[in-house]
């Protein structure tokens, strides 16, 4: 049972959070453009790494807000949580 | 036209509009306070026409520091994420509040929404009040963590609430969600029978620490 | 009324004051308050507590806590039964009864112990296989010898909670080091939970003699225990629990307790619950929950009387039982010695102590030599003697492992053994460290720190109450020290320095001069009857990996999970395979460190809470008015209305019939709604939506699709445009969580530079949708600031306006393709509004319908509902919704996926109509379709039904499906074989049956 | 010659105290080169190997496994097996396994005790009874035994079920394949690795692979943790590991990783004679041989490789246990694991090429290839043999993601297995 420390409640129990999977995946800007192989790897191909991975989980019990967890998937450890471009706590106002 | 008949979500649990017969020791209380006004704003933070235009009309600053609410006259304003606050008044001033706050905001990125309908509000007190919840929600509500003035969204067993400190330790005020309000009420009673529950009568005013009663918003600067 | 022979005239912390009755295998007996069941039956002179597993030995009590693998019973009748209890753990209450499921006295199945060589591990393995149809019957006769006890048969009536907790510092076990742990983390001012699995705090100590000898600060140790439970219990902040077991570390230091609230007492009472499960998120975890003692192996060692040497001094220390008259002591290290001198001190003899080591010296020994006990050194017991009580032992000379000399026979009754301890690491490795092999010590220490966690006591291998104590206070110290807080000055709890220790002398197995596969039987796991051969058998047939070991023996598969033998076992297997026990290692531990119950677990998610009932503002007068229900995710919908014993289809008629020809009324409040607002949201919605949302002028309203990244439908729903870049969106009743899901993450994690919110609404509305030629007839009546008339307020558009004096939203929608009205209302005022519709439309035979009536009237009209006609693998093409598809969009989300090969080939499943050619049949939901009922299995099938009913508007049946290129095959046959063997065939038409035109729902 | 197994030979080997045996498979040390390696020992892996001898008369193979073979998946479903899939593609393939699976005792010579027990799948809503008789209609047209069940029958053949109309979401029915049931897990790898490695393969435990070798585009062997090992051609059948293994050949899978729990309680007297699982009450339960009460939790949402998940999810399987049996809520539960399942977006395997020549890949079983275990190592074996897929694999190629070929079963397996 992970406690995941959301970058603006701070920690709480893992059934506050949803798993949104891999992070970093961008939608290609032109879909249009690409081939039939080159959009399916941006749609199903996943990198499912043993070790250090890189993905999002949601607040949704919480603020409602999506942020980056990098996490050791043998040993659960979260190295760090982030929200990319997020103005620091507290200067938000 | 008949008379217009207003309902609780809480409408069908008997004790929850007329109380219960209280236990002998009592370690907690629990009310419910239907048809408060309750309100989401939604706006940033960091777009400073919007908290000046909502401070202007709740008398108050809008928390930004997370799991916080502030007070003013007769408002609670609560943060629940980095755009989304929850305002609750009384009921009686909701039209006023939710006018005074969309004139104020009628320019600005924002969005003020009436929630009244779609949930409403149960206060627990007293030495048990802590455990009652301990039982459905994984918060840490210690004093230590959860001081007077604390608040964020979570479950409570497996509904969605927002909890708001009222009392550290002592007090709790949440919110629940219409639809689940059934349910969490008798998860409640189920919860706190252990420690003796008494359940007060329905009260429909809002409830504020320190507060005065409520007054009326400052007249919106916009409308 | 036996008597209890064995009890011994004082001592123990027995209250003798407050005797017990209770019964066993039909035959009553008494006990003292204090007792467990192991302990009185003890007492009672009860030798044979049950039968092994496979081959049905008789069995006593080995070890007095959470490591016995024999004394497992069956606690309580009916309802109350709780099966496979074990008896050391067993508090004793008035009233107990409890049996086992072997027979005790002759036993049948005894047999199998004769024919034993036929039944050697993993033997049906290679039996049991002709003939083919025979399994069954064998399967049946190995199920019912297998099973220890009974499952209850009747539902629980008890209760069982939930409480999360959170702590700085928990301490996990209350011996001696757990109590100082928590004693300095307490005195320092952290939230500190204590929990011991026992009755009280004290740990091994309460199995020792409680004298001065031992003192802890000048105090016995019992007194110690009581000021250091007083103390911690006194503290604000430290909570103290007792029959509370800690039975499993999951991550990021989330423990699992079980609390005993009731068993321990017959029972919980009025309102109180049995089990509470307690979830702990705590900021360090000190554990210290001590070593459990290792017997030794040698022949016949499951003989009634033999016990490990801790629980002899166990039953005589702490419950004042003596096991038997006579002991042998049989050891390869200190401790035992221990307990021969318990033994004479409660006046015992002690027949010999047999020590596998070379002239035993130290402090025990001497002690033990000057009590006048004969040691018989570099010997071992090689076999016991005796069936259903051990009668004696034969010992022998040991060289080197090895059978140098047969010795003496030594009568005896109680054989008390010591193999060395095994630290209780189970917790420690639940998520995943390796226990590892310390060769002085000669057991499994735990290995590096988890993090946030840290280990005291004898689980260290730290063996001296002296070390215990002052290693508990440390870790104690050290956890609160991390976590910010000050430790309190003070020395650790003294103990006197222990006397010189020999150190032990591993070893696993005695030597019978025979190979394992020839002498008598040694066991290495009592439950599950592994003995020492089936390990050799193993390794012999390849079986070499511990884990193979395990599966194949069944060693540690029982329900003390190895505690007692495992470590034996994996040190046969390490000898056997000439590799060291490291390399052998150890098999995984995993949680639960003892059994927990399911009604605990499970705790308050039971019954009427099983699962939260979601209602709408209506739903009481639904009920009232005798709606059936149906499921729709967590929600309940009304699903029909039947009158009086009216059949479900003559219900449905009239609905409908109401609906199309007056008015019907339905509750729609369950559909998530969601506002969307901000100067990007029309942006926003049209990567969203297949269709456009751009060019929608506000007060209108339209009905869009969205669809996965893949191209496939997902959910669909009608959006109102209230203004200029502010909408208001509908979606399925079952799918808005996800919806709003969907739009948040496109929304923060692809596009965070729009400017757009979105906020759940579903629960502020009340939705009251009156569809019907008169349904216009009656909002007129009840709202006078809305103009109603035909272009006014034209379909596809909404107003705001009062009804019934209530500020609503009104939609001009129809699912039914009937002139109809959607009243969106403050949920508070629903119920009004309802009632208020119901009145107005009574003098047009207004009628409530429910899901099955909308899903006729929607299905006439070939309107989809997302998630029955489609099941996330169609297209909107597949579904004939192209007209859904922004013509002039270049991109919205599933777009690029909708022009991959296979989505735009041919032979897709297509939306289409089908109309029996019996139109009394209705085509059973979910029938499969083909082209050629008479082909051959495999079938070639070509689709199937999706929605199926009886139109009362129609007059005959009617269906939706979807079939392979249907669009181009309308006035086609097709045919359903059904399960009966009947075929239903069906003309393919076109999917809308009613008023194709919508000049019904246009008026 | 190996020890034939039967009544006789064990009775002839007690004689001799069953000091004759003869080991189950070799431990060789692995050779340089071989036709075809296969990574992997568990189920699947072992039978390939198995089909690869006895159908393709191919022999010269290893299988490598990086710890004790049958100790991935294999070692950690809840066995069971059945064949009563939605599509025919699915349909077909778990059909030709459990064909398989009805006389795998005796074609390997080792009682894997499958146990034709019934299979329930209950539906609890409307939907799910549509769904549910879709799937039998569809099993009947393909030739596999499949019923609906309404729940007075369900409660006449498993008398403990709840199935009264006022529990939280009623039983409204269900479907029932007599056909099915479940098998011993262990039983099952240790037969297929005992009858190959008769048939002469080589089978290395302890042996990790590290990387594959490729010249250019085509497949030359691996290195292991006991050294490079060149072959023809090589078979990945890893399960949870399948994306590691990918990353090391260069490509990229459909694939994700996720926890999967299961648990048994203590041991009792037989009570549940059947096989009964439940989406939307999620859980699924049977009684092992030895008594205890098998039980199947959800999966985790997050990846992960550590063999362990979250206990709320346990917490979730227990509270539906009981709420189907409310006479085990007195039960206690003895252990709970968890094992690695590779996920595809389509709940559907691929078996077949990859980017890399010569380099086939069997993955993607998720919660539910245990069933599959002798069909696919069939179809698999069939593959590598010809270097094409059998017509019954064609469909689960892995470029089916290019060209939305998808076969979901989300839907129509309900709940997984
Ligand atoms: C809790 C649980 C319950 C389940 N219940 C069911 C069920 O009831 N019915 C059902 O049909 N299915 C079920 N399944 C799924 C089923 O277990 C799997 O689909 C199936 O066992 C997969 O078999 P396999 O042989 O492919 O994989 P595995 O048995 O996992 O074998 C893969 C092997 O590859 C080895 N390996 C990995 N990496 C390397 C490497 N680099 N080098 C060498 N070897 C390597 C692993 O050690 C492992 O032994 C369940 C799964 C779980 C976890
Ligand atoms: N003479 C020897 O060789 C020898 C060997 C071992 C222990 N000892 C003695 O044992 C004592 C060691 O003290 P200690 O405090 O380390 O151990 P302890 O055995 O006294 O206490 C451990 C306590 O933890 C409890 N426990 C274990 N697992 C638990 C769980 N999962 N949940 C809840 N409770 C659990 C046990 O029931 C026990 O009460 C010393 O007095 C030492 O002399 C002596
Ligand atoms: C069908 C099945 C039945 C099992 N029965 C038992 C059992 O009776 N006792 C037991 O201790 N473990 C049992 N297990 C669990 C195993 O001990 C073990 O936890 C599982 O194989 C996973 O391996 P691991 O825990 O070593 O990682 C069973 C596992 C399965 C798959
Ligand atoms: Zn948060």
């Amino acid at each position: 049972m992970f406690q995941i420390d959301c970058p603006w409640c701070g920690p709480r129990d893992q059934q506050e959070f949803a798993y949104a999977g891999e992070a970093a995946i961008k939608r290609p800007e032109n879909p249009a453009s690409l081939s039939d192989a080159e959009w399916a790897d941006y749609l199903f191909m996943r990198t499912n790494p043993r070790g250090r991975h890189h993905e999002q989980w949601r607040h949704v019990h919480g603020c409602g807000q999506f942020f980056d967890v990098v996490r050791d998937t043998v040993t659960y450890r979260i190295e760090s949580v982030d929200v990319p471009g997020r103005p620091a706590l507290g200067d938000a106002s | 036209m008949s008379e217009i008949k207003i309902e609780s979500p809480l409408v069908d649990q008997v004790e929850a509009v007329r109380g219960n017969s209280a236990p002998a020791k009592v370690g907690v209380r629990m009310t419910e306070h239907p048809f408060l006004g309750q309100i989401v704003l939604r706006g940033k933070s960091s777009d400073t026409a919007f908290t000046a235009a909502c401070a202007g009309v709740l008398g108050c600053e809008v928390p930004t520091t997370p799991n916080t609410y502030a007070e003013g006259q007769g408002v609670v304003i609560a943060w629940m994420g980095p755009t989304e606050w929850l305002v609750l008044v009384d009921g009686e001033s909701t039209p006023a509040w939710l006018s005074a706050l969309r004139g104020a905001l009628a320019d600005v990125h924002a969005g003020v929404l009436d929630t009244s309908g779609g949930q409403t509000l149960i206060s627990l007190e007293g030495p048990a009040a802590l455990d009652v919840l301990a039982k459905g929600s994984t918060l840490d509500l210690h004093p230590r963590v959860a001081p007077t003035g604390f608040c964020t969204r979570s479950l409570l067993a497996k509904s969605a609430m927002f909890v708001r400190v009222v009392e550290a330790g002592q007090r709790f005020e949440i919110v629940v969600r219409r639809s689940f309000a059934d349910y969490l009420w008798q998860w409640l009673v189920d919860a706190g029978g252990e420690y003796g529950l008494a359940i007060q009568p329905a009260e429909s005013t809002l409830v504020l620490a320190g507060l005065q009663a409520s007054a009326p918003p400052k007249t919106a600067t916009g409308a | 009324m036996s008597q209890q022979t064995h009890r011994l005239s004082q001592g123990g912390r027995i209250d003798r004051g407050r005797e017990i009755r209770f019964t066993f295998n039909g035959r009553e007996y008494t006990g003292y308050a204090g007792d467990t069941l192991a302990s009185a039956l003890l007492a009672n002179g009860v030798s044979v507590i049950g039968r092994s597993f496979k081959y049905h030995r008789p069995r006593g009590l080995v070890g007095a806590g959470p490591e016995e693998p024999n004394a497992i019973v069956q606690v309580g009748l009916g309802g109350q039964t709780r099966p496979d209890q074990r008896a050391t753990q067993v508090e004793l209450f008035d009233g107990l009864v409890a049996s086992t499921s072997a027979r005790l006295g002759f036993d049948p199945m005894g047999l199998n112990n004769t024919f034993s060589r036929m039944l050697p591990a993993g033997f049906y393995y290679k039996t049991f296989k002709w003939p083919a149809k025979s399994w069954p019957s064998y399967e049946k006769r190995i199920r019912q010898a297998a099973g220890l006890g009974y499952s209850p048969t009747e539902p629980d009536t008890d209760r069982y909670d939930h409480m999360n907790a959170h702590c700085d510092v928990l301490v996990v076990g209350g011996g001696p080091a757990g109590l100082a742990a928590a004693l300095r983390a307490g005195r320092a001012g952290a939230r500190v939970m204590l929990v011991d699995e026992n009755a009280e705090f004290g740990g091994s100590l309460l199995a020792e003699r409680d004298a001065q000898a031992n003192a802890i600060d000048d105090r016995s140790p019992h007194d110690w225990i009581a000021a250091s439970v007083a103390e911690l219990s006194a503290m604000q902040e430290v909570r103290v629990m007792t029959r509370t077991t800690a039975f499993g570390n999951y991550d990021h230091n989330f423990i699992g307790l079980m609390e005993d609230k009731a068993d321990y007492r017959g029972g919980p009472g009025a309102g109180e619950v049995r089990h509470r499960l307690w979830r702990v998120r705590a900021q360090r975890v000190v554990l210290a929950t001590g070593a459990l003692e290792r017997p030794l192996v040698f022949g016949n060692n499951d003989r009634p009387g033999i016990m490990t040497a801790s629980a002899v001094s166990t039953y005589l220390n702490r419950y004042g039982v003596a096991p038997g008259w006579r002991t042998v002591v049989f050891t390869n290290n200190d401790s035992a010695y221990q307990t021969a001198l318990d033994l004479k001190a409660a006046g015992r003899d002690v027949a010999a102590i047999v020590d596998i080591r070379t002239n035993p010296t130290g402090a025990l020994a001497d002690a033990a030599r000057e009590a006048g006990i004969p040691i018989h050194d570099s010997s071992a017991i090689i076999k016991a003697r005796g069936s259903r009580r051990v009668k004696s032992v034969q010992i022998a000379q040991v060289k080197y492992g090895q059978l140098a000399e047969e010795g003496d026979t030594i009568a005896c009754d109680v054989v008390a053994t010591s193999g060395g301890w095994s630290p209780v690491v189970h917790l420690h490795c639940h998520i995943g460290s390796k226990p590892q092999w310390d060769d002085e010590a000669a057991c499994f220490l735990p290995g590096p720190d988890n993090p946030g966690q840290s280990s005291a006591g004898s689980v260290t291998g730290a063996f001296s109450l002296r070390k215990a104590l002052s290693q508990g206070f440390e870790q104690g110290g050290a956890a609160v020290a991390e976590l910010g807080f000050e430790p309190t000055a003070g020395a650790a709890p003294s103990a006197p320095a222990p006397g010189t220790v020999m150190p032990i002398q591993p070893f696993w197995i005695a030597p019978t001069g025979k190979p394992l596969s020839r002498g008598p039987k040694q066991f290495v796991d009592y439950q599950n009857d592994t003995t020492a051969a089936d390990i050799a058998l193993a390794v012999r047939e390849g079986y070499e990996s511990v884990e193979h070991v395990k599966r194949y023996t069944a060693m540690g598969f029982g329900t003390d999970q190895g505690k007692l033998g495992n470590i034996n076992g994996m040190a046969i297997l390490a000898s056997l395979l000439d590799q060291s026990i490291p390399e052998t290692g150890t098999t995984t531990f995993r949680p639960a460190y003892t059994p927990v119950s399911f009604g605990s677990v499970a705790g308050r998610t039971a019954d009427h809470l099983f699962d939260p009932e979601r209602k709408t503002a209506m739903h009481d007068w639904h009920v009232q008015h005798g709606a059936l229900f149906e499921n729709v995710g967590q929600w309940k919908r009304p699903w029909y209305y039947p009158k009086d014993d009216e059949s479900m289809q003559a219900a449905l008629d009239r609905e409908c019939r109401s609906t199309r020809n007056g008015a019907g009324v339905l509750d729609a409040s369950t559909l998530g709604k969601i506002e969307v607002h901000g100067p990007d949201a029309n942006r926003f919605l049209d990567m969203i939506y297949t269709g456009g949302r751009r060019k929608m002028k506000t007060g209108t309203c339209r009905y869009g699709l969205m669809l996965h990244e893949d191209g496939m439908i997902f959910d669909d729903g009608v959006t109102a445009k209230l203004d200029e870049n502010h909408y208001y969106l509908t979606t399925t009743t079952g799918g808005a969580a996800g919806v709003l899901n969907w739009l948040e993450q496109w929304h923060q994690t692809e596009w965070p530079d729009m400017d757009v919110f979105f906020t759940f609404v579903t629960d502020q509305w009340a939705t009251v949708a009156v569809n019907g030629p008169k349904s216009r007839e009656i909002l007129q009546a009840l709202c006078d600031d809305i103009d109603f008339d035909r272009e006014a307020f034209a379909f596809m558009t909404f107003r705001e306006g009062t009804v019934a004096g209530v500020a609503a939203r009104v939609f001009r929608i129809s699912f039914t393709g009937e002139l109809a009205f959607e009243i969106n209302v403050d949920a508070n005022y629903g119920r009004h509004v309802w009632e208020a519709v119901m009145a107005a439309g009574a003098p047009h035979g207004i009628t409530p319908y429910g899901t099955e009536t909308m899903h006729i009237l929607r299905a006439e009209k070939g309107f989809i509902v997302a998630g029955q006609d489609t099941d996330g693998a169609v297209t909107p093409m597949d579904m004939g919704m192209h007209w859904a598809i922004g013509k002039k969009k270049d991109d919205f989300i599933g777009m690029r996926s909708l022009s991959r090969a296979d989505i735009v080939g041919e032979g897709r499943k297509q939306y289409v109509g089908l109309v029996p050619t019996d139109g009394s049949i209705v085509l059973p939901e979910g029938s499969q379709l083909v082209n050629d009922p008479e082909a051959a299995l495999p079938m070639p099938m070509v689709g199937h039904v999706s929605s199926s009913y009886h139109s009362d508007t129609l007059g005959h049946s009617f269906a939706l499906a979807v079939v392979e290129d249907g669009r181009s095959r309308h006035g086609e046959t097709v045919y359903s074989p059904q399960v009966d063997g009947s075929v239903i065939a069906a003309t393919i038409t076109d999917p809308v049956f009613y008023d194709r035109e919508g000049a019904r729902q246009n008026v | 010659m190996k020890n034939r197994y039967s009544i006789f030979s064990l009775a002839r080997n007690a004689l001799s105290h069953h000091e004759n045996w003869d080991r189950a498979w070799r431990s060789p040390e692995p050779k340089s080169e071989y036709d075809v390696i296969i990574i992997g020992a568990g189920g699947h892996g072992l039978a390939t190997a198995y089909y690869l001898a006895k159908e393709h008369g191919i022999t010269n193979v290893a299988v490598v496994e990086k710890g004790w073979l049958g100790g991935g998946n294999t070692a950690r479903n809840t066995t069971i097996v059945r064949s009563n899939y939605l599509y025919d593609e699915s349909a077909h393939l778990f059909e030709k396994s459990l064909k398989l699976w009805e006389g795998l005792s005796r074609e390997l010579n080792y009682n894997v005790m499958f146990s034709q027990r019934g299979v329930y799948n209950l539906a609890h809503t409307l939907q799910e009874e549509r769904d549910a008789k879709r799937r039998i209609n569809a099993n009947r047209l393909n030739g596999i035994d499949s019923e609906w069940v309404d729940a007075r029958q369900i409660k006449a053949e498993v008398p403990y079920i709840d199935t009264s109309s006022n529990a939280r979401y009623p039983i409204l029915g269900g479907s029932l394949q007599r056909r099915a049931g479940t098998a011993r897990h262990d039983g099952v790898a240790w037969g297929y690795a005992r009858a190959a490695d008769a048939a002469g393969v080589d089978i290395i435990e302890n042996c990790e692979v590290t990387n594959i070798l490729r010249d250019g585009g085509t497949v030359t062997g691996v290195e292991t943790t006991r050294g490079t090992i060149r072959a023809r051609k090589v078979g990945i059948v890893v399960a949870g590991n399948s994306g590691v293994l990918a990353e090391m050949a260069g490509f990229r899978l459909p694939v994700e990783s996720h926890p999967l729990q299961a648990l048994v309680s203590e041991p009792v007297k037989p009570i549940l004679d059947t096989v009964i699982m439940s989406n939307a009450v999620h859980g699924y339960v049977s009684q092992s041989d030895k008594g205890e009460l098998v039980i199947g939790a959800g999966i985790d949402a997050f990846n992960g490789y550590g063999q362990r998940g979250s206990f709320n999810i346990i917490e979730e399987t227990i509270a539906a246990i009981k709420e189907m049996f409310p006479i085990f809520s007195r039960m206690r539960m003895l252990r709970h694991w968890g094992g690695i399942v590779d996920t595809t977006p389509d709940a559907t395997p691929i078996i077949g090429k990859t980017p890399v020549d010569n380099l086939f890949i069997n993955c993607g079983w998720g919660t539910g290839g245990f069933k599959a275990t002798p069909g696919s190592g069939w179809v698999f074996a069939h593959t590598l043999a010809t270097g094409e897929p059998h017509w019954i694999n064609a469909p689960f190629s892995l470029d089916r993601y290019t060209t939305g070929y998808l076969v979901d079963e989300h839907g129509a397996a309900g709940v997984a297995h």
